[in-house]
């Protein structure tokens, strides 16, 4: 193999690789505009041609399309300037309005062009690179938009110019587009729909592959099935192409693994009620009502607004913020009569915050009560008084549109005032639920729950990270609204429970076992299938006379199902035998 | 209480869900009626159809058992056997003309102390409705009832 | 109860026998043991045997107490001459035998007891069709005619099995019991082995002990069907089959002689000894295989549509124990 | 007709179809491509047929409607033969003479025959006639003697015998051999040695070859390869097979464009005939070697001519070239290795096996071998096809072959290549037209287009012609191309309209460097010509247009002005009753006026007028 010089620079000749991706591999810059990591080479634009010197011959070549044989390769000289100039200056006339190309053609000096501007064609911005149409064709697989006509009469439009149905609006073609020249209402029937970002609760969109939020462990991409092109089409596997260490793998199947455990940590966590049964809040209907969730995101240097104080609606900074307290919690109408437990301390936390970004802005908190019965959480609260947040004791009965504002109504209970507050934002300090997959899981666990879906623990005092099962444990919020630390607490306790389990040489076992009496038993096999544990099979007795029901006694979980169902009462529960149960319903009925 | 009739009703509850509602209840300081005598076992699918004639025929008027919800139950399915027990246990009341309101399954989860309270209030009323059960061996003439 | 017989050998025994209100079918069952009779007949005098030899109350009355040495007592205990009799013959006999289902439990003439004197007497004197029913005539224990006071028994109102009106030592058990127990019986008897007194003189397992249909296999119900509905494989269980047999719920001892004929035992020799209700440890059995792999997925009304294929609980479940049941008669209104 | 399964089998039936065809039998042949039928041939046919029909001839005189002659200007041709009466123009009535006094009393018709215009001299036979003399028509010749639909008469005049002697003994690289020994080079424009191509292709991976014709002769003005596929389809399909077989392809497309439904016609018949007579298909003559054409339709793009963009229509593709670094004998057709050769390259084909490579290499100049087809229009006296040696001056072609410009102008330029060609001024009429002569002048050999041009020929006006063209066939797939032809195109007709600038020849000179370094393929590349040609010898036309507001040839309306000059003018008023815009007033018998003010230019007055009273200033 030959040598292949680039700026001086040797390297091995590659001629199943382009110039262009040699160059980049060794940190030439060329310029490119038709070409797509996603794509075959096409060669339309000629930006990025450069002059290739063979046996003395010098010729010009597009970098993205000339394999990288032996020779001499100059990206910088002046023939390749020459033409990239004079190509950018036909492209000013064809797309003034390309401000990508204008600040493109400034780095090659070219200030104005020398030629009139193509008034006649139409897209004032799109210098014909067909990346839209090929990326739509040869990627998503839908051809939904192509070139019309030929020649100075191109365009790129959908078929006869009318927005189709082919079209999904997956906005391929705009993110391809190097000069921003599309306009896809021209194509698409349909309203693009950005996927939102789940971490940020919704306000910001995500593309189909993401890391699903920024301290993700492992912190690595996944795909998005549901939604990602290939998994629909076959097509694209655009990721695939640009990730260099080919770390995509399409054939990665979710997986259920199957774990053998001794206990298991119940910390499924929660939700947010959802706000839908308190439509006069507005949640979810003005955009410029939020939750604390919503307004943690805001707040963060990894949010929506890069940690700018600026409002959902039109991105103005908000100057007067009311912030909603109990929104759902302590309210036995919505069926939530517990409270929240960590709206107090996050509402004030979110009010200094705003406070500070926002020094001339003004915070309102409308609470029932101030629950600050934590370690430094009184002082916390003093502190967000003294920084100039206001509270007002009362209820919110109603939150609505005015113009640009948004309208509170509340009460003050002290003054005994109706109140109305415009303000600009309004946060609701929305209740705690259990997490959605929680009652799926107890069902499944068995673990009991209350009314509201939080766990139940063994014991309210004296066995409180346990439950009514062996070898179950609770954590966190699943068991009812608590905050970090005692998360934490909770947590830690409920490991060492199964540190100490798992200590013991032994595990004992309740003794209400089933138990059978082999004089008794004929071997009839109706309590097999009743005991849900396996632990009943029939045996041939020893002297080969007739068969038996055996137990194995470290299986049974002492539900007693098989002692009812057997016909001749061979089959008994340990301490728990027919006569015993009919003498506790006898004493107690012969009171 | 002079003169009103107290029914005595038999409880069998299983251990996890109607059980652990009864002290829910309890704990939630529900009032209801005293007039079940419960009985707690594993599972709802202990109860042995004797259990309950016995009750009837040990001076109960209402026999109340309650499991775990279709679903719920502690042990997968030990409520449907229950359920079809009970089922049957109803239409052999019926032929012996035992009203089967006397006999009543009712599913209450650890987390229904309220329908645990509602359900052993109206029970206890409908009993009290029905009256005594009074229903004793049949005895030849000139013998005392055996066993 | 072995001293109490004191069988010498040499010395003959002294038996008698009784049939209360049954149907006649266990006395047959006594002369099924064939040429063993006159096993019985060489080591034993029978002194009372109405159904066979002219003997009369009177006679028993004469005799001294304890003078039989084992008495054979059949049918169940309907009206009051039974009932009399039933404490005469446990006066005069060392040994008082419940033979056969009727003694044991009631038996059939035991679901009399859905009914009570009242209803009985009106369907048979009133409401039978054949009968010319102008006088409204119908039992009493006293009528006075001209020659003087005539008296009947007194119908009872319910039916009540032996052990109801006097002590019982052992029991016979079986509609009528097999054979092959009667003659461990008697043997028993003249070798003086019988067993504590108030045994069932059966085998303690149930029938699938000795059934050839059991399989050894989880059992399970498909469905409830009646004997009519399908032709029964006559190699597999009846259970199995949706059919309701009553063996796993009954005593052994009969050499599966119904479910031979392809027919499902119904229980005649009533429960092993753990169990009080015969027919309620049935429903809980039928409960725990009735479809159970498709339980969770049934809906109550499915389920409830289901069992309403056991037409009638009581005769399915109760035909030879209602009057010995946990709940023994129908509840008067 | 069954399937000829030998080599031997063909050469019987060739024997069959001379006796019935060939030697000294009689027959007319009437010219009917598509230009003799536009000029009144179908007619002339007809009537020539009824006559010998009511003459009852018909068994003793055969008419054959042959393929193009050539000599467009004088269509329709009728010839007579054996004794080869040439007979130009002809119209209907004229047929009853021709078979009277020609066919049947062997007698040349005086008044028919051709007359010179320069010598006046009258010509009995084509041999006679300087058109005709001064070439050489080894590959068109034999139009007349066929008709096309006939695969007898090709066969009769020695057809097929190329493949026979290939398929009789000749390997593969033998038939490569010969071909680069002839020193035969692609007709198409390219002038890439054939041989040489066959040879990459042959020796390129890959499991299928392909083999196409590309007839998709876009060029304005040329109808070499049109003029080929009806007159004598079989010859290209002969040179097809033979191709195949040195490359070792087993398919073969031809890419034609649907404007000639004459050449799809007769090219399709022929394919028909020749798989009918197993000349193509399974085991061609009993050779073990299969092969066959598809027909595949263009749908008259310029763009679809250039090797890549063609393949790209045939595979279903919009009609667009890619970079072609691989070339397409290695990556052509699916990516498969495929010999792409034009029609009059194939055609050439068959003449050299047949006459051998030293007799092939004989003809041309030393680096450009053969004969080369020319569509000779423009300002002569005898436009049509012309084949002539390599070699030749522009001299010979235009002032013999051409005879000479029309009403006596004065020769200004030759403009060779089609659209993407250049010209070639008056000082090089000397030049022997061959590949290399060519592009040192500035032009290029192109397929074969030659347009004359006269003192009346704007130079501007022609580049500015060409260059809306190639800007309206840009098939705009990159930026130098689809943007500098337009914006040139803008340039110049900024300067025929009176309103150019005098950078505006600079900017022209680096838009096309631009346009000829930048752009994706050869047609972008060579786009430029026109322009740049015309400025290496014409600059000062341009000037003149830019400084002076003027046009010297008169042609750019914007900077002519009409006047008729009183003392020519009779008053005919001939020109005031044409005038369509009715600005030219005066009296009968005296004289008339153009109102300048309202005159569009349109130059009818000019042309109609007789006594050259309307001047162009």
């Amino acid at each position: 193999m030959g040598k292949l010089i680039i700026d001086g620079i040797e390297t091995e000749a590659a001629p199943s690789k382009t110039v262009l991706e040699v160059a980049r591999e060794l940190g030439i810059k060329i310029p490119t505009l038709c070409s797509h990591p996603s794509l075959p080479p096409y060669g339309s634009c000629r930006i990025c041609v450069v002059e290739a010197i063979w046996k003395g011959r010098s010729k010009l070549h597009t970098a993205c399309t000339f394999p990288a044989w032996e020779g001499e390769i100059r990206t910088d000289s002046e023939p390749v300037r020459r033409l990239r100039r004079n190509i950018l200056e036909l492209m000013l006339a064809e797309a003034p309005e390309a401000e990508d190309i204008r600040a493109l053609a400034r780095e090659f000096g070219v200030e104005q062009t020398r030629f009139p501007v193509r008034e006649e064609k139409e897209n004032k911005k799109c210098i014909m690179c067909g990346l839209c149409v090929r990326v739509c064709q040869d990627v998503v697989g839908f051809a939904a938009i192509g070139f019309e006509n030929r020649g100075y009469r191109r365009e790129i439009a959908a078929p006869f110019r009318e927005p189709s149905d082919a079209c999904t609006a997956c906005g391929a073609c705009s993110f391809v587009c190097p000069t921003g020249a599309i306009d896809r209402r021209l194509f698409a029937k349909v309203e693009p729909k950005p996927i939102p970002s789940e971490f940020d609760q919704g306000t910001t969109s995500r593309p189909c592959i993401y890391t699903p939020f920024p301290q993700a462990v492992p912190n690595k991409p996944v795909i998005d099935t549901r939604n990602c092109v290939y998994f629909k089409n076959g097509n694209c596997q655009v990721c695939a192409k640009v990730c260099v260490p080919r770390a995509v793998d399409y054939e990665q199947q979710d997986e259920v693994l199957e774990e053998e455990v001794g206990a298991i940590v119940v910390a499924t966590g929660f939700d947010l009620f959802d706000m839908k049964t308190y439509g006069s809040y507005g949640l979810h209907r003005h955009p410029d009502v939020m939750s604390g969730l919503d307004f943690e995101r805001l707040l963060s240097a990894s949010g929506p607004t890069k940690g700018e104080v600026r409002r959902p609606s039109d991105g103005k900074v908000p100057k007067r913020v009311i912030f909603v307290k109990c929104a759902g919690s302590r309210d036995a109408e919505q069926g939530m009569p517990y409270c929240s437990k960590v709206c107090c301390m996050y509402s004030a936390k979110h009010a200094i915050l705003y406070k500070h970004r926002v020094p001339d802005g003004e915070a309102l908190v409308f609470y029932i009560d101030v629950r600050t019965a934590g370690k430094d959480f009184e002082e916390f609260y003093k502190r967000a008084t003294d920084e100039g947040v206001n509270y007002v004791r009362g209820k919110v009965s109603k939150v609505f549109r005015r113009g640009d504002k948004m309208v509170v109504w509340g009460s003050d209970t002290i003054s005994g005032r109706k109140l109305e507050v415009e303000a600009d934002l309004v946060v609701l300090a929305t209740a705690m639920v259990p997490d959605r997959s929680a009652l799926e899981l107890a069902r499944m666990l068995k673990i009991q729950h209350n009314a509201h879906g939080f766990f139940t623990e063994a014991h309210p005092k004296l066995r409180p990270v346990e439950t009514a099962t062996a070898g179950f444990y609770l954590a966190g919020a699943a068991q009812g609204p608590k905050d970090i630390p005692e998360t934490v607490a909770q947590a830690s306790a409920a490991a060492s429970k199964v540190l100490e389990l798992f200590s013991r040489k032994e595990l004992t076992h309740d003794p209400n076992v089933a138990a059978v009496d082999e004089d008794l038993c004929s071997g009839c096999g109706i309590c097999v299938d009743v005991c849900p544990y396996k632990a009943r099979e029939l045996i041939e007795r020893k002297d080969g006379k007739g068969w038996v029901i055996k137990v194995t006694e470290v299986l049974c979980e002492g539900c007693g199902a098989c002692s009812a169902a057997c016909p001749v009462g061979a089959c008994q529960q340990a301490n728990l035998k027919d006569k015993q149960i009919e003498q506790m319903a006898r004493a107690g009925l012969q009171d | 209480m002079s003169g009103q009739f107290e029914p005595k009703i038999a409880g069998f509850f299983c251990k996890w869900c109607t059980s652990a509602g009864a002290d829910l209840a309890g704990t939630t300081r529900l009032k209801y009626p005293p007039n079940v005598i419960p009985v707690t076992m594993f599972c709802s699918s202990r109860v042995d159809p004797q259990y309950i004639l016995q009750a009837f025929r040990d001076g109960a008027d209402g026999v109340i058992i309650g499991g775990c919800h279709p679903g719920d139950c502690h042990y997968q399915a030990g409520n449907y056997k229950t359920m079809k027990r009970i089922i049957l246990v109803k239409r052999l009341m019926q032929q012996m003309s035992i009203d089967e309101g006397r006999l009543r399954l009712e599913w209450i989860s650890a987390a229904e102390g309220g329908k645990f309270a509602r359900i052993i209030h109206e029970f206890t009323e409908e009993i009290r409705n029905l009256g005594p059960l009074q229903l004793a061996q049949a005895v030849a003439p000139g013998h005392g009832a055996k066993g | 109860m072995a001293d109490k017989l004191k069988v010498d050998s040499g010395s003959r025994l002294r038996f008698g026998f009784y049939w209360a209100a049954s149907c006649g079918g266990c006395e047959i069952a006594v002369l099924d043991v064939n040429e063993k009779i006159l096993d019985v007949v060489a080591n034993a005098d029978i002194l009372f045997w109405p159904v066979a030899m002219d003997t009369k109350y009177e006679d028993v009355r004469a005799m001294p107490d304890g003078h039989m040495d084992v008495c054979f007592f059949n049918g169940s205990i309907r009206n009051s001459e039974a009932k009399e009799i039933a404490q005469l013959l446990r006066k005069k006999s060392k040994v008082l035998v419940a033979f056969g289902s009727c003694a044991h439990h009631g038996c059939i003439p035991g679901l009399a007891n859905l009914h009570n004197r009242r209803e009985v007497f009106d369907t048979a004197y009133h409401r039978e069709p054949s009968l010319d029913d102008s006088a409204g005539t119908e039992p009493k224990t006293k009528t006075r005619v001209k020659e003087g006071d005539l008296s009947l028994p007194e119908f009872f109102d319910h039916v009540f099995p032996l052990d109801r009106v006097v002590d019982v030592d052992y029991y016979l058990p079986g509609c009528p019991p097999p054979v092959p127990l009667i003659l461990n019986a008697v043997t028993a008897i003249f070798e003086g082995n019988l067993p504590a007194k108030g045994a069932v003189l059966a085998p303690v397992k149930a029938l699938c002990d000795e059934c050839a249909r059991n399989k050894h296999v989880a059992k399970k119900m498909p469905d409830i069907r009646r004997t009519w509905e399908i032709q029964a494989d006559p190699e597999e269980c009846f259970l199995e089959q949706g059919i309701i047999c009553m063996g796993p719920a009954t005593r052994a001892g009969c050499e599966t002689r119904c479910i031979n004929g392809n027919s499902p035992c119904t229980g005649c020799l009533g429960p092993t000894p753990e169990v009080t209700d015969q027919g309620a440890k049935m429903i809980s059995a039928l409960g725990s295989i009735l479809k159970v792999d498709a339980e969770k997925e049934m809906s109550e009304e499915e389920t409830k549509a289901l069992l309403d294929k056991v037409k009638d609980p009581v005769g399915t479940f109760y035909m030879y124990g209602l009057a010995s049941a946990i709940i023994n008669h129908r509840r008067g209104k | 007709m069954k399937k000829l399964k030998s080599v031997a089998e063909l050469e019987a039936l060739r024997k069959k179809a001379q006796k019935q065809t060939g030697g000294d039998r009689t027959f007319v042949t009437v010219s009917g491509g598509t230009c003799g039928q536009a000029r009144g041939s179908v007619s002339v046919l007809d009537a020539v047929r009824s006559e010998i029909k009511n003459r009852k001839l018909e068994n003793r005189v055969k008419v054959r409607a042959s393929g193009c002659l050539g000599f467009c200007e004088r269509e329709p041709i009728v010839a007579v033969y054996p004794q080869g009466v040439f007979y130009p123009s002809v119209k209907p009535e004229d047929a009853p003479r021709i078979v009277a006094d020609t066919v049947v009393g062997g007698k040349a018709i005086e008044e028919l025959l051709y007359v010179d215009p320069v010598s006046n001299q009258k010509a009995t036979s084509d041999g006679e006639i300087l058109f005709y003399s001064k070439q050489q028509r080894h590959i068109l010749g034999n139009n007349g003697l066929i008709e096309p639909t006939s695969i007898l008469d090709y066969l009769g005049i020695g057809g097929y015998a190329a493949l026979a002697k290939v398929l009789s003994g000749m390997t593969p690289e033998e038939v490569i051999d010969t071909i680069k020994q002839s020193g035969l080079r692609g007709r198409g424009g390219g002038g890439f040695p054939t041989g040489v191509k066959w040879e990459t292709c042959r020796n390129a991976e890959g499991d299928i070859h392909y083999v196409v014709c590309n007839a998709d002769e876009g060029d304005p003005g040329a109808y070499m390869d049109r003029s080929l596929l009806e007159g004598n389809p079989h010859s290209v399909l002969e040179g097809m097979i033979i191709g195949a077989y040195a490359i070792g392809a087993s398919e073969g497309y031809i890419y034609v464009r649907q404007e000639y439904p004459l050449a799809c016609e007769n090219f399709g018949i022929a394919l028909d005939q020749a798989r009918e007579f197993g000349l193509l298909g399974k085991n061609i003559l009993g050779s073990g070697f299969d092969f066959d054409v598809k027909v595949s339709r263009g749908g008259g793009a310029f763009v679809c001519g250039e090797s890549t963009a063609l393949m790209a229509s045939i595979e279903g593709k919009p009609g667009e070239p890619r970079a072609k670094h691989v070339h397409t004998v290695e990556k052509g057709l699916w990516d498969r290795p495929t010999n792409l050769n034009n029609v009059e390259t194939w055609a050439n084909v068959p003449l050299i096996i047949n006459k051998g490579w030293e007799w092939y290499s004989k003809i041309g100049t030393e680096k450009s071998k053969g004969t080369k087809i020319f569509s000779l229009v423009g300002k002569v006296n005898n436009t049509g096809l012309v084949e002539i040696p390599m070699g030749m001056t522009l001299r010979e072609i235009v002032y013999d072959i051409g005879g000479g410009i029309k009403a006596d102008k004065r020769f200004k330029a030759v403009q060779t290549g089609g659209p993407s060609g250049g010209v070639v001024p008056e000082s090089l009429l000397d030049l022997p037209v061959d590949f290399e002569r060519l592009v040192e002048a500035g032009s290029m050999m192109g397929s074969g287009g030659m347009i004359v041009m006269d003192e009346g020929n704007c130079m501007v006006d022609i580049a500015k012609y060409f260059i809306n063209f190639l800007k309206e066939e840009s098939c705009g797939k990159c930026t130098p191309c689809r943007e500098g032809l337009t914006q040139m195109h803008k340039i110049l007709a900024a300067i025929t309209d009176g309103k150019g600038k005098l950078e505006d020849i600079a900017l022209l000179e680096d838009l096309s460097w631009t346009i000829g370094n930048g752009s994706l393929c050869q047609l972008g590349a060579t786009a430029p010509n026109p322009v740049l040609s015309t400025l290496r010898y014409f600059k000062s036309e341009y000037e003149t247009h830019i400084k002076d507001r003027r046009c010297p040839a008169g042609v750019c309306r914007a900077l002519v002005r009409y006047r008729i000059e009183e003392e020519k003018c009779t008053g005919c008023a001939l020109c005031a009753k044409q005038c369509p815009e009715q600005v030219i007033s005066g009296e009968p018998k005296k004289t008339y006026r153009i109102d300048e003010s309202k005159c569009i230019k349109c130059g009818i007055c000019f042309d109609v007028c007789k006594f050259d009273a309307v001047v162009v200033e």
